[in-house]
């Protein structure tokens, strides 16, 4: 199936290209040549898609998965490699599909909103980059390539947030990104070489294989082995979880995400809201079976993580006036979402509810959070602010985007019938099935999505009081500036995030391969629905109109609001471990040992060699009587070295 | 008491004490002399043990040459009649404890050294000497002979290139 | 394919250059020689590969052997393996980018290139030696050279850092002749005394082994940056002028690890296999420890100096795992950081030339103004972060999984220990870019000044190249360094069973 | 005369030496030191005579070395004083303190 | 014909000097360097017949001479030294008064070497000793007006007459032990009596005063830096490898037997020798005091080479003479130049040398590089297989000091070389016109230094020397 392999190709071509050539002769060609392979890239994935889950996949029911292509690119034993290859099976195909498909989005709304933008054609081959990286990582079969493309990822995140190069808050985030990224990689980096040393093998198959069979020495021996009285299968897995938590925005790795809205929107909602953030949750659903038959300890601190996040977020998000902020707590939260429905989650049939729904939900959120993000994109473009201060009735100059916001707000807070409905309530049912204290979490994160989705909402459509929002909007031309590329996006997107939630998830993914039918049982929707709506209803009461009561309200919460606003104060504590312990406890106190102690060693030897030279001085005192003495001296204790020597004294 | 004991032992006093007194004096002239009187006392001790040969040149090149040579470089160079400066007294202790520690202990191992003393007599007539001086086989000394020739006269070259004065300077 | 035209090519352009006249003429020169050496090399490559397709067992290939002191048991005795072959492409390229990249020197240019020259010869001769004594004399003539080029033409306290290197490298190749004395007067017999090849098929005593085994390791590992014999490192690559950097970083310190695994592991397994935690210790604080004290540099250079003991740490901590991949990843870490080192002292040579600064602080927006360079920058840094698709990840990725394989609670701390160190490099690579490359620009003055010119975009892209090869097709270098890392594994595995 | 002892005159030999030592180490004056040479040279001389005699007469090598010696000192004293009288004109002294500008 | 063969060295040094006299007395008012012709002629002569002429092995003398090849070589390098020492100090010479009897002196030095190198006897070596340091002394005080050549020249006599002293009672001892004094007999007669063993030991001192060993190195730099250049360069390679040879041999070939007391000498005063001659060469600022002090160390490898009681250990330290003869010949070349044209000695006022005289400044370099044993120069091949013969008896401490050594010496060698290339000076010395002479000299010894460790030859010639003795 040489097309998977194409899939890969071509963002890749496009990033050589446009990396290489873009500056200087391409200058306005790589958007389209980027767009163009993306589209190709998205039409083949579709029809690998269409192919894997309609004509072939499905062997017995279940659908297995299957290598289309498969290289050794580094050989470390004769057992451990990386390979380097495409991995078929549901969630590599749906994430391929996604991700094709988002970034396509992306690159045509990006048509758009990057025109004239001076590094225009740096910002596609980065694009691609991402793109390609990305898709690698998801077609990964052998953890060692999740690795690898993982990085690669990384560092296309911190390409693109750093786009904005010249401005230091843009710098900073790139910076704070990718090193916190870095910091939960070497988790998974750890956790890749426990695993591997006991599976003898970097395949996902393989690994999968040899862990989840109880009577498989490879599973005897690592979960027999242990460190700190933990087995060393738990550790690893949970390392390879913090890998994927830091990726994955979770708690108390999330820091990096709000700060990463710095980038050009487009990429915010590529990267960050929609498939970047998501590989977290990627990985450990790769990783499953492993998690959920041989190490539910592992799988519980997921779940416990993901709920932490999802609530933590949800909160913030409450309080925060940077729209694109507000966005970036509400994907940590969703994406608590997916972690806490994995966590809560069984291995096959039924019990295998909270997987797929988790694979479900990350397929609607990707939709509606990047019209979110899209829709921000077109609000910023014409406001030229980030701040909801700034906003404010913009209803009426942004009709287009006022609808498909409005769409993908009632999707993410899971009023039926639209996307996140349908997701969100099999992740509620699965956590009502497996753990109560989760649920009511959930239920109650849920209904604060839905509260500061629409505080969002109508702080930045409505609630415009006596200012008027076209004051700073620059009309000449921000009519200019919704190209018919962006609100094209819009449109298709919101389109999306209203259908996606009828596709029968469970009949192509689900955690053993066998059709899982999603249903929708009324009855249980009827609270978490009711709480979206007074979710809903709460924020208008609040928000339609430019009153002081949010004002009031939040002044009563006194201290309360004040740690929600500052983010329950993690980046002061990042800020003083790192500025305070790191640099001034560790990599100063290194410095100045070398510079004074490790090398003031040498510098001593140097030293007393050249002192102890300076006290013999006296010796050559230039009188030759001295001089004879010595020598007669001399003379007399050789010969009586010489005669002891002999033993003749 | 054998008469050749006696004179040894008075020979030996004899050298040694002027030995020391040159040594020691602090006129620079007397020095000079008690060095002749310590010389002439060794050759007096070559004649006692019937090296006459040795003993006359003895007499001739270091009485008649060397002390020459320095009661001459003695008025070239300074005032014969002042007293000397002294050394440290210091250095006097050094050099003191060096000279008896070192007269200690090869004194020492020449006394319990094995001898295995032989009564054959020297044969150290003029003739043989001149004989085995003058020979190039086995036990003849003709090489040293020709090369100390070289080395005096080098000396010679030496000596007179340096004592020179400087008004001869070639251009 | 005669070795000895290796060594002959760098002699012959050194007599050119002796003999030519103006400035431009031994650069040219120079340039050509560099250039036939870069062929010559990837000549010997695919000569290699041939050979080694034809006799795959061999241990050494394109042997020759010519008594030279024969009485002493000292032989003009060449060969290489897949491993000699990537340390000498690495110097053929480190060798024309830098001279590539002082096309413009005004000062004493011919005895600029004429030392460079006799610097890369040193270097091939060091790798293809398969004669202690005459490892050792490669070994030792590249030392005053470097002395020269950073005490002449170097910036800084200059004197300073050029005696301090030539007398720590010199105290390093003291305690490399103590031992490689002590193999010869262990050896079974005096004409096997210096001969690699039969020294190692010999078994050394334990105790010759355990005395003479830190002398060799130590004074090796004094090349190449162990800790705490490291700190000649940042002061002579700092103050020495680009070229000599990129060839005192990029291989210079190879000799040392190079010397560590071809002799010291090599010869003497069992010393090797008792004093690996000693030396497993050492590379892990030197790695860790480096990439602390880099974080804290405000000088360009100086960073990179003290990113490169962190990185020679990889090395070190490899050989000292004496796991088979723990080995290989020595050896391509040795070559991936002989590139990423030269490039990056390249790309700081071209800022400072620029600029006339290394102070990060001073320095900002440089991407905008100089796109070519900073790329290169950036490039060199994100390879020194060990990310995917450079020559770093592979390197340090192979090190990690073979030191893995060492159950041992102790290996397995400074494992992640090591591990440790792929943060705090983001850090130190990110703050620099972030404060030199980005931002706003801090001097107006710079804002007048000029990308790359031809030649050091040419020697940007050859290390550039070279890296990327490493990094996107690894296993053509795992192929070619796999036999002899394979080999050493053998007389390592020979007489002690690890585990 | 073999009434007296072989190493009685060894004795005086040696005493003589270390008379010379003494000196040698002691005198500030270069010629008084030359003398104190003179005197070390003569003892040993002694030595060489007194072996020959007591235990070796068959040859004359002890001898002949004395006499050797004998000629060495001289073109060595040769040479000394003129070196020293030398060392007067430029420093216009002979005392071995004021001569000691070439040290440490 | 046998005779003159056994004799040949010692022959045309005769000659040589009767020439030279009979031309001195018949002197018309011959200019210098009519003179300095002479000599150089006569010198290339006597050089090129030395090596060409077939070296005979044996006897003469009745014993009191004795021929050998590694001798024979010994001597032939010597005289080349001194053809070279005359070359490069023929600034120097034109500028002194009495050319004729400095070279009448530095040839009967010579002949004392050569005698020295062959003699059979004691007396015939205490004899070519004292012909080999007498007219030295002499030579030492040619800076006639000078204080300091004066000083140094009495220094130089006064403790070599003291050391000569010193040694007679050492030969003393040794007759009174043994009842001889010819070698041969000698080598027969070792024993352990105590007092054969300090008359050895008195004589070994005796030996190793002349190569200023410490503790009995101090007068060295005293008359290094007081002589003038060229006797400095004189004193320093041709009596120190005259002394080195004579020192091998007789430890060697006539005290073999007492090998285990050398043995031990060789170790305590070796390890002194490279510390301490390190150590004082570390400050000084004096560039002939400063190579009084290499020559000191280079002195203390040879000891450890000599130590390893091998045909390896005297072809190692040949081998090193010849190599340090090849280097010291350079640098005071460089150095002799310099002082006569400018006066000056310091290291100090080589500063910015190799910028106004970059040949003197890279010859002087390549000297010091291979004085510091750093490759390619030979220095490195000498030090390396001294150090490689000092362990053939596995003595593993020698070699570690030793090694350490080196380290501290490249230190103040690149001192020199740091103050000619790096440092900068408004009044460096100006650029120079160096002779013909003093280029062929420099020219055919650095080839020396850089080709010499090439030659695999040079050293197995060397070491087929000795399969004789």
């Amino acid at each position: 199936m040489s097309s998977s392999v194409l899939i890969l190709l071509l963002p890749f071509i496009s990033f050589v290209v446009s990396g290489i050539w873009g500056r200087k002769y391409l200058k306005n060609f790589s958007g389209i040549l980027g767009t163009v392979c993306m589209l190709v890239s998205f039409i083949l994935a579709a029809s690998v898609a269409y192919n894997y889950f309609f004509v072939t996949g499905r062997v017995g029911g279940q659908y297995l998965g299957t290598i289309p292509f498969e290289m050794n690119w580094l050989r470390f034993t004769n057992e451990l490699s990386i390979n380097i290859g495409i991995l078929i099976d549901p969630i590599s195909v749906m994430m391929l599909l996604v991700v094709t498909f988002i970034s396509l989005m992306v690159h045509v709304y990006s048509l758009g909103y990057m025109k004239g933008e001076e590094r225009y054609a740096t910002y596609y081959s980065f694009l691609s980059l991402f793109t390609f990286s990305m898709l690698g990582l998801v077609v990964a079969t052998n953890i060692f390539q999740t690795y690898v493309f993982w990085e690669l990822v990384g560092v296309s995140s911190f390409l693109l947030i750093g786009f904005y190069f010249q401005k230091a808050s843009a710098v900073a985030a790139s910076k704070k990104a990718f090193i916190v990224t870095r910091f939960a990689d070497l988790g998974f980096l750890a956790g890749i070489l426990v695993l591997s040393y006991y599976s003898g093998s970097l395949d996902f198959k393989e690994i999968i294989a040899r862990y989840t069979d109880p009577a498989n020495p490879h599973l005897q021996a690592i979960a027999t082995a242990s460190f700190g009285g933990v087995s060393a299968l738990s550790w690893a897995l949970t390392l390879i979880f913090i890998g994927g938590a830091g990726k994955s925005a979770m708690f108390p790795l999330h820091i990096w995400l709000p700060d990463a809205m710095e980038g050009p929107t487009p990429v915010s909602a590529l990267i960050h809201a929609a498939t970047m953030v998501v590989a977290g949750v990627y990985l450990v659903a790769r990783l499953f079976p492993v998690y959920a038959i041989s190490c539910p300890a592992a799988l519980h601190v997921v779940a416990i993580v993901g709920v932490i996040s999802a609530a933590f977020a949800a909160l913030i998000a409450c309080t925060q006036t940077d729209i694109k902020r507000v966005l970036a707590y509400s994907t940590m939260s969703q994406i608590g979402f997916m972690m806490f429905a994995l966590g809560v989650s069984k291995y096959g049939g039924e019990e295998g509810l909270g997987y797929m729904a988790s694979m479900f939900h990350l397929f609607t959120h990707a939709v509606f959070k990047a019209l979110l993000f899209l829709c921000a994109g077109t609000i910023i473009h014409h406001v030229h602010s980030n701040e909801l201060k700034d906003m404010g009735g913009l209803r009426k100059s942004m009709p287009l985007t006022h609808i498909t916001f409005l769409l993908a707000c009632l999707a993410i807070a899971g009023i039926p019938p639209f996307a996140g409905f349908f997701s969100k309530e099999e992740i509620l049912s699965a956590a009502f099935q497996h753990d109560p204290v989760i649920y009511w979490a959930a239920i109650a994160t849920a209904a604060l999505t839905s509260f500061y989705m629409f505080r969002l909402f109508f702080m930045t459509f409505y609630y415009d009081g006596e200012k008027k929002a076209e004051a700073h909007g620059h009309d000449d031309h921000s009519a200019g500036h919704s190209s018919i590329a962006m609100t094209g996006v819009q449109v298709v997107l919101a389109i999306g995030a209203v259908v996606a939630g009828f596709v029968p998830f469970g009949q192509f993914v689900s955690s053993d391969g066998f059709a899982l039918p999603t249903h929708i049982d009324i009855s249980f929707s009827v609270l978490p629905v009711s709480l979206s709506i007074g979710g809903i209803l709460l924020a208008m009461f609040f928000f339609y109109k430019k009153s002081d009561k949010a004002i009031r309200i939040s002044e009563g919460l006194g201290s309360v609001f004040v740690t929600l606003k500052h983010k329950f104060y993690i980046d002061e504590i990042y800020a003083f471990v790192t500025k305070k312990i790191i640099f001034n406890l560790i990599a100063a106190p290194a410095a100045w040992i070398d510079k004074n102690i490790v090398d003031g060693m040498m510098n001593t030897f140097a030293k007393a060699t050249e002192v102890f030279s300076f006290s013999l001085s006296g010796w050559q005192s230039g009188k030759v009587q001295s001089y004879a003495a010595w020598f007669l001296a001399g003379v007399l204790s050789l010969v009586l070295i010489s005669l002891y020597l002999l033993q003749l004294l | 008491m054998d008469s050749s004991v006696i004179s040894f032992y008075a020979i030996s006093a004899f050298l040694l004490t002027f030995g020391v007194m040159a040594v020691t004096t602090r006129k620079i002239f007397r020095a000079a002399i008690w060095l002749l009187f310590s010389l002439i006392g060794i050759a007096a001790l070559y004649f006692w043990m019937d090296f006459q040969f040795l003993a006359a040149v003895q007499i001739i090149v270091y009485i008649g040459g060397i002390v020459v040579l320095i009661i001459f470089s003695i008025f070239l160079t300074q005032m014969s009649g002042k007293d000397m400066p002294q050394a440290l007294t210091s250095r006097k202790l050094i050099a003191l404890a060096l000279s008896l520690g070192g007269f200690a202990f090869i004194a020492h191992f020449l006394a319990h050294a094995n001898y295995h003393e032989s009564s054959g007599l020297v044969d150290a007539s003029m003739p043989a000497i001149g004989r085995k001086l003058l020979s190039v086989e086995t036990g003849g000394y003709a090489l040293p002979f020709e090369l100390i020739s070289v080395l005096l006269l080098a000396s010679m070259i030496g000596c007179i290139v340096i004592a020179l004065k400087k008004a001869q300077e070639k251009p | 394919m005669n070795l000895g035209l290796l060594l002959l090519v760098p002699l012959l352009t050194a007599a050119a250059i002796a003999f030519s006249k103006g400035k431009n003429m031994p650069r040219v020169i120079a340039l050509g020689g560099a250039f036939v050496q870069l062929l010559l090399c990837v000549v010997l490559l695919f000569a290699y590969r041939t050979a080694h397709q034809v006799a795959p067992a061999q241990g050494m290939y394109f042997e020759t052997s010519y008594p030279w002191f024969a009485s002493l048991g000292i032989n003009y005795h060449t060969g290489v393996d897949g491993i000699s072959i990537a340390m000498m492409l690495l110097t053929a390229c480190v060798v024309l980018a830098g001279i590539l990249v002082s096309w413009n020197m005004e000062k004493q240019v011919k005895e600029f290139f004429f030392l460079l020259t006799i610097l890369s010869g040193g270097a091939y001769g060091f790798f293809m030696a398969l004669d202690l004594f005459l490892l050792f004399f490669f070994l030792e003539v590249a030392v005053i050279p470097k002395y020269l080029l950073i005490g002449i033409w170097g910036s800084g306290k200059k004197e300073y850092s050029a005696n301090k290197l030539a007398l720590m490298l010199m105290g390093g190749s003291a305690l490399v002749l103590v031992g490689m004395l002590g193999l010869y007067y262990h050896s079974a017999t005096p004409a096997d005394g210096f001969s690699l090849t039969n020294l190692g098929k010999q078994q050394i005593p334990l105790d010759v082994q355990l005395f003479f085994f830190p002398f060799l390791f130590v004074g090796f590992g004094i090349f190449t940056a162990l800790f705490p014999f490291h700190t000649w490192v940042p002061d002579g690559h700092s103050s020495a002028p680009t070229a000599a950097s990129m060839f005192l970083a990029g291989i210079s310190m190879k000799l040392g690890g190079y010397g560590c695994l071809r002799v010291a592991a090599f010869l003497m397994p069992e010393a090797a296999h008792f004093y690996s935690g000693y030396i497993v210790a050492l590379a892990a604080i030197a790695i860790l420890y480096g990439a602390f004290a880099t974080m804290m540099q405000t000088d360009l250079k100086y960073m990179n100096a003290y990113s490169s003991v962190s990185h020679c740490g990889f090395v070190l901590l490899g050989i000292g795992m004496l796991t088979p991949s723990a080995i290989s990843g020595a050896v391509i870490q040795m070559v991936s950081h002989g590139l990423m080192t030269a490039l990056f002292f390249a790309a700081i040579g071209m800022i400072y030339e620029r600029t006339h600064t290394r102070t990060i602080k001073e320095l900002g927006g440089l991407l905008k103004i100089m796109p070519f360079i900073s790329t290169v920058f950036f490039i060199a840094g994100l390879c020194s972060l060990g990310l995917p698709g450079f020559s770093g990840f592979v390197a340090e990725m192979t090190v990690f999984v073979g030191s893995w394989q060492r159950p041992e609670e102790m290996y397995r701390v400074a494992t992640i220990v090591a591990c440790m160190s792929i943060v705090v490099t983001a850090v130190y690579i990110l703050r620099a870019t972030g404060m030199s490359l980005m931002g706003t620009i801090k001097n107006k003055a710079y804002e007048e000044l000029k990308d790359a010119t031809w030649n050091e975009k040419v020697a940007a892209v050859v290390l550039i190249g070279a890296i990327l090869v490493i990094g996107i097709t690894p296993f053509y270098l795992t192929h070619l360094i796999d036999p002899g890392t394979n080999q050493i594994m053998e007389n390592i595995n020979r007489y002690i069973s690890l585990n | 005369m073999n009434a007296i002892p072989l190493t009685h005159v060894l004795m005086v030999s040696t005493a003589l030496f270390f008379i010379g030592v003494y000196g040698f180490f002691t005198r500030r004056n270069l010629i008084t030191m030359l003398m104190s040479i003179e005197l070390i040279l003569n003892s040993v001389n002694i030595n060489f005579v007194a072996f020959n005699k007591y235990l070796y007469p068959e040859q004359m090598e002890g001898l002949f070395f004395s006499l050797f010696t004998i000629a060495i000192a001289a073109a060595e004293a040769a040479v000394a004083i003129a070196i020293i009288i030398n060392l007067y004109r430029t420093h216009s002294s002979i005392d071995v303190e004021d001569a000691d500008e070439l040290k440490l | 014909m046998q005779l003159f063969y056994l004799l040949k060295n010692e022959w045309m040094l005769s000659f040589m000097m009767v020439v030279l006299l009979i031309l001195k007395v018949a002197d018309n008012g011959r200019s210098h360097s009519s003179w300095i012709r002479i000599f150089n002629g006569l010198m290339l002569v006597l050089c090129v017949a030395g090596w060409l002429m077939p070296t005979v092995e044996g006897e003469a003398f009745g014993g009191m001479f004795f021929s050998y090849k590694a001798g024979a070589f010994a001597k032939n390098l010597l005289c080349t030294g001194t053809l070279f020492i005359g070359l490069i100090g023929e600034d120097w010479l034109k500028k002194t008064r009495h050319v004729v009897e400095f070279y009448l002196l530095i040839i009967s030095t010579l002949m004392g070497m050569c005698f020295m190198i062959s003699a059979g006897h004691m007396l015939m070596f205490y004899l070519s000793l004292e012909l080999a340091s007498i007219p030295l002394a002499a030579m030492c005080n040619f800076g006639f007006e000078e204080r300091r050549s004066g000083e140094a020249a009495m220094k130089l006599i006064l403790s070599s007459a003291f050391s000569s002293g010193l040694m007679l009672m050492g030969i003393s001892f040794l007759y009174g032990a043994t009842g001889t004094l010819s070698f041969a007999q000698l080598t027969l007669m070792s024993s352990y009596e105590p007092l054969f063993i300090i008359g050895f030991v008195l004589l070994f001192t005796g030996i190793v005063f002349k190569l200023s060993v410490v503790p009995f190195h101090l007068w060295t730099a005293d008359v290094y830096e007081g002589s003038p250049a060229p006797v400095t360069a004189f004193l320093s390679v041709i009596s120190k490898g005259a002394m080195v040879m004579v020192f091998a041999y007789i430890l060697y070939h006539v005290f073999g037997a007492l090998n285990d007391v050398w043995y031990t000498l060789l170790y305590v005063l070796s390890i002194a020798t490279m510390v301490i001659g390190n150590l004082f060469a570390i400050r000084q600022q004096n560039l002939k005091r400063f190579l009084a002090f290499s020559s000191i160390t280079q002195i203390g490898y040879i000891l450890v080479g000599i130590s390893g009681s091998s045909a390896e250990g005297f072809t190692a330290a040949m081998y090193f003479i010849v190599v340090y003869l090849f280097s010291n010949i350079v640098a005071f070349g460089v150095i002799t130049h310099i002082a006569s044209k400018t006066g000056n000695e310091t290291i100090d006022s080589y500063k910015g040398l190799a910028k106004t005289n970059p040949f003197l400044a890279w010859s002087m370099a390549i000297a010091l590089f291979s004085l510091a044993g750093v490759p390619p120069t030979a220095g490195f091949f000498g030090k390396i297989f001294l150090l490689k013969a000092g362990v053939g008896t596995g003595n593993f401490v020698l070699i570690i000091v030793a090694a350490l050594n080196m380290i501290v010496a490249l230190y103040y060698y690149l001192r020199v070389i740091r103050a000619m290339f790096m440092d900068s000076n408004e009044n460096a010395i100006q650029p120079l016109e160096s002779g013909l002479s003093l280029r062929i000299a420099l020219f055919v010894c650095l080839a020396g230094i850089i080709l010499t460790g090439f030659a695999g030859s040079i050293y197995e010639y060397i070491l087929n020397l000795n399969v004789g003795l």
